[in-house]
């Protein structure tokens, strides 16, 4: 969390689409901290895709900034496409981001554009789909892969072109378990290269067990934002806007104040076994 | 630019008043806006302009950007009006350009200018009807109002599956353009045309996908090859807008008999 | 027949996918008459020469659905698909009306006749939702872009099979044809409603063939190859 | 559960899809309880949709035999409309069945192919949308409703017709949890009401808290079927089959067997906070 207010900040964002008349982010004021996993949680509509296309300078804010690394966003086209080089953007439909017929073909797409080698496309595609679990797929038509396949392909033309920072934009909607296994390990081999990646999403539970840094929108503003710990210690601020509790949470603090003092919440169900173990004997 | 033209269709102050009374309205404006006096044209324009910003409560911008975009045909077509080649007969052009390695000359001639003046305030009249309808009548309201006019339930019913399917395949579209931007883009001929035929091949894929969900989904609600429309249902129109809309017509008509008297 | 049901879908759908995505915003030009720029003689005119048209394929297409009603879900949604295409042009400054010339496909695939209705409803559309074109010279857009179109890509398609039966060069020659003849008679329609005063019809056929021929003759070019290309793609599917 | 055998009976089914080399059924047998919750469980692409489209008829099997009160089901068009009637299904994509441009409109489409007369067909809808809390939304167009909205739509247009039995595919994927709520309570409506549910998903935190009785379907067999404690009670089948534990059934066989004998397992987190209130003190 170092270098945070150095990383990507969003001031006082306000920003209303053209005719409606409820503003979709209206004085947001947040930082993504670089090298963290962090989640953007909150209801549908709540701001959170407004959010991510402000930070790739697809919308431009009315009122308030964006800055990257301590500079505002520059809005001229050079400046546009080196700050897309840097930060990536995987769509909620992986139809819409998966132009191309094959996956190889799609990876390779965006490297096409950077001007670099056959050679080198050829590579570095292939390595992208092969730390997701694609390697095999290549040259499957596309139309033919599951969606867990079609996400990760989407994730992996993203990776490929190296970003600092990756947004995912509810990655693991519709996915089954076995799918979001899939996919939030490819994630993790992404951050452990050192990406910064931030995922949008509604679901409590993963984003209480996946991410380092929690960001709550509600309408348009930002509800709260700090460590899941930190933002899950009061129940009642999470339920007042309706987005309820993880399981793990809420059972957690469900327990006698007394008996937990002192103790780290569990972030896993591995922990709280762990933890009841010690109580239930 | 069709989401926000759909969206103030069904939120706009005349969304409660008939269809059918509305069309009919625009429709006799059409007539007269070919029959009257060019001056009596741009009248039409200015109190249809009253109509839909003042009463209606249309966001002034959206109407003008539509006036302005239809209206780039107009600009489009003006120099093919306007300028004439040949060989002039004296006193007819006002300004010539003599058209080098030829005997010809380009012109322009007071008749041609005439033309286009006229031709502008009939426009202007007819496009602010068509304005009128587009943004005060939902498509769903004006679909009954053409089944009212006994259009073919078949083609009823594609109308209403296209609009229905419509707004889903264009933000596809749009996301998929934007990916594009978003991942850099190729460039030159062959790059692009490859990877407009794999979008297309993309999107074609999406559609067929969606009839084949579209035809199970309808089959278990009972489809069994009729698409029933909504009974018809206007609500009222207030005398005030009858009033006036009688009473702006007559006016009209008066005028025009006054005029070529 | 499923088969082919689909196979011709996804023509039609192809066809008209070719002319737009290739077109990105602010590339192409107006084609379709906008409203009120014909003389209602003429307006009128264009009117009564599409409506047997559009009668005769309502006919046909009745027939169609009658046998198999599933059929206007595929119609209904490659007019939704159509339609869309069209309309993401918009944004663009130079082109106030885009149009869907991939009727030639479209021929080929379900018969002229039929693109008489479903290009025309697409048209309609078009005017109600985008002010593109418009209700007095739906008549005349008709005309030329679901009838006279459709017509010559049919033709081309079955002399080039006749003459050389190479699926492909027809296919291109059917969508180019269905461009370029869509073009050439809206100008003729706008040259006979607006005869130059200095050498008639024949010379404002000359000057509104010259302004739209930029964009339009290039247009037919890259659809005829892009068809092609989506041809190739829906075969391997 | 009485009456089960003579409700809806699938037997050894068999169905492959054109153009695919797996079988998407593969001799299932199963049996859907009348008057019960029921929850489908599965991945994605284990058959759960199949098996619900040949419960509609829409897909015939090409071995085995569907059932319907004891009578095999036959593929006529009338015995179709006829069974369409008494079983409705809720896809999980509601722009498939959504066919009108406004809520009001489209959950009368329905109503109008029986022959009603225009005030009841106009009564029923408004009362099937505003049970499901869109009754400010009969008028709005449908391609401006969010998706929990149009997920509602979809469900108030198959109640309308008041079937006896409602199956759903997935009814909360991709809902965020104040639409999910919302949805829930609709169900639950329905069922006060008699109506028999089914519901297909792979979210196994809500097929234990909201079922009676859960179909665990892979590979396109049926794999268990009972209720959520005989199912969960041996953790290492459902793991085997990669679909995970839900949390509390987790959570409730890691507690040492002594301490937990003869009690009942908890299936919601409210009894859980109960369950652990009487160990930690």
């Amino acid at each position: 969390m170092e270098q945070a207010a150095d990383y990507m900040v969003f001031e006082q964002l306000g920003f209303t689409y053209p005719d409606t008349s409820a503003p979709a982010l209206h004085c947001l004021s947040v930082t993504i901290p670089k090298g963290c996993r962090t989640a953007v949680i909150g209801h549908n509509g709540s701001g959170k895709s407004t959010l991510f296309l402000h930070a790739l300078g697809i919308l431009r804010p009315q009122s308030g900034r964006v800055s990257w690394k301590g500079k505002p966003l520059e809005y001229g086209k050079k400046e546009l496409v080196s700050l897309r080089r840097n930060v990536g953007l995987v769509f909620q439909d992986p139809e819409q981001q998966l132009i191309m017929s094959t996956p190889l073909d799609d990876v390779s797409f965006g490297l096409r554009s950077l001007g670099l080698e056959q050679a080198v496309i050829q590579q570095r595609s292939q390595e992208a789909l092969e730390r997701l679990g694609l390697g095999g797929f290549g040259d499957k038509p596309i139309h033919q892969l599951s969606l867990g396949q079609k996400k990760r392909t989407a994730l992996a033309g993203v990776m490929a072109m190296e970003p600092e920072l990756i947004l995912l934009d509810e990655p693991t909607a519709y996915l089954d378990p076995l799918s979001e296994a899939l996919l939030l390990e490819g994630l993790e081999a992404i951050h452990g290269k050192g990406t910064t990646v931030v995922m949008a999403t509604h679901d409590m539970d993963l984003a209480y067990r996946w991410a380092d840094w929690l960001i709550v929108l509600s309408g348009g503003q930002c509800y709260a934002s700090g460590t899941p710990e930190q933002v899950f210690s009061d129940p009642e601020v999470m339920q007042s806007i309706g987005l309820g509790l993880p399981i793990l949470a809420d059972l957690w603090h469900s327990l006698p104040q007394k008996a937990i003092a002192g103790m780290a919440a569990p972030r896993n169900v591995g922990e709280m076994k762990e933890l009841l173990q010690q109580f239930v004997k | 630019m069709i989401r926000r033209i759909d969206a103030i269709s069904y939120a706009n102050g005349f969304r409660q008043l008939s269809p059918l009374w509305k069309s009919l309205f625009a429709a006799v404006m059409f007539i007269l806006s070919y029959l009257l006096h060019p001056f009596l044209q741009l009248t039409i324009c200015l109190w249809i302009a009253v109509w839909c910003l003042l009463y209606a409560r249309i966001p002034v911008r959206a109407y003008v950007m539509l006036l302005g975009m239809a209206l780039l045909f107009y600009v489009l077509s003006l120099p093919a009006l306007l300028l004439e080649i040949g060989h002039p007969a004296a006193g007819q052009a006002w300004i010539t350009f003599p058209l080098p390695l030829t005997s010809l000359t380009v012109y322009i001639t007071a008749g041609g200018v005439l033309r286009g003046g006229l031709l502008l305030a009939r426009l202007a009249a007819c496009l602010s009807c068509l304005l009128f309808v587009i943004f005060t009548t939902p498509f769903t309201e004006l679909l009954l109002v053409l089944r009212r006019l006994r259009v073919p339930q078949l083609v009823l019913e594609l109308m209403l599956i296209m609009y229905r399917f419509l707004f889903l395949l264009s933000d596809s579209a749009h996301g998929m353009l934007l990916a594009r931007r978003l991942r850099g883009g190729s460039r030159g001929f062959r790059a692009t045309i490859r990877e407009a035929g794999s979008m297309g091949g993309a999107l074609l894929g999406q559609t067929m996908r969606r009839y084949r969900g579209l035809s199970q989904g309808l089959a278990a609600r009972g489809f069994t090859g009729e698409i029933p429309l909504p009974p018809y249902s206007g609500g009222p129109v207030p005398l005030r807008y009858r009033v006036e809309g009688c009473s702006g017509i007559a006016v009209l008509l008066l005028a025009q008999l006054w005029m070529s008297w | 027949m499923r088969k082919c049901r689909l196979g011709s879908f996804a023509a039609i759908v192809a066809g008209f996918t070719v002319y737009f995505l290739l077109n990105e915003p602010g590339t192409a030009n107006a084609m379709h008459i906008m409203e009120g720029f014909l003389p209602a003689g003429w307006a009128l005119f264009w009117w009564l020469a599409f409506i047997p048209f559009f009668a005769l394929g309502l006919v046909k297409l009745t027939r169609m659905t009658k046998e198999n009603p599933e059929l206007k879900l595929l119609l209904g949604l490659a007019g939704a698909f159509t339609f869309v295409l069209s309309a993401l042009k918009l944004p663009s400054v130079t082109g106030s009306s885009s149009h869907p010339t991939g009727t030639g496909l479209g021929a080929v695939m379900l018969g002229p006749l039929s693109m008489s209705v479903l290009g025309s409803v697409v048209l309609l559309f078009q005017a109600l939702l985008l002010a593109h074109g418009g209700l007095t010279t739906l008549g005349a857009n008709a005309f030329s872009m679901a009838v006279a179109g459709p017509f010559a890509g049919y033709a081309a398609y079955k002399l080039v099979m006749k003459l050389t039966s190479r699926e492909r060069v027809a296919v291109f020659t059917a969508a180019a044809m269905a461009d370029l003849v869509t073009y050439v008679v809206t100008s003729v329609q706008l040259a006979i409603a607006f005869p130059a005063a200095d050498g008639g019809v024949w010379t404002s056929f000359a000057k509104f063939g010259s302004i739209f021929a930029v964009t339009q003759i290039p247009l037919a070019i890259s659809e005829g190859l892009l068809t092609v290309l989506l041809w190739n793609w829906l075969k391997s599917y």
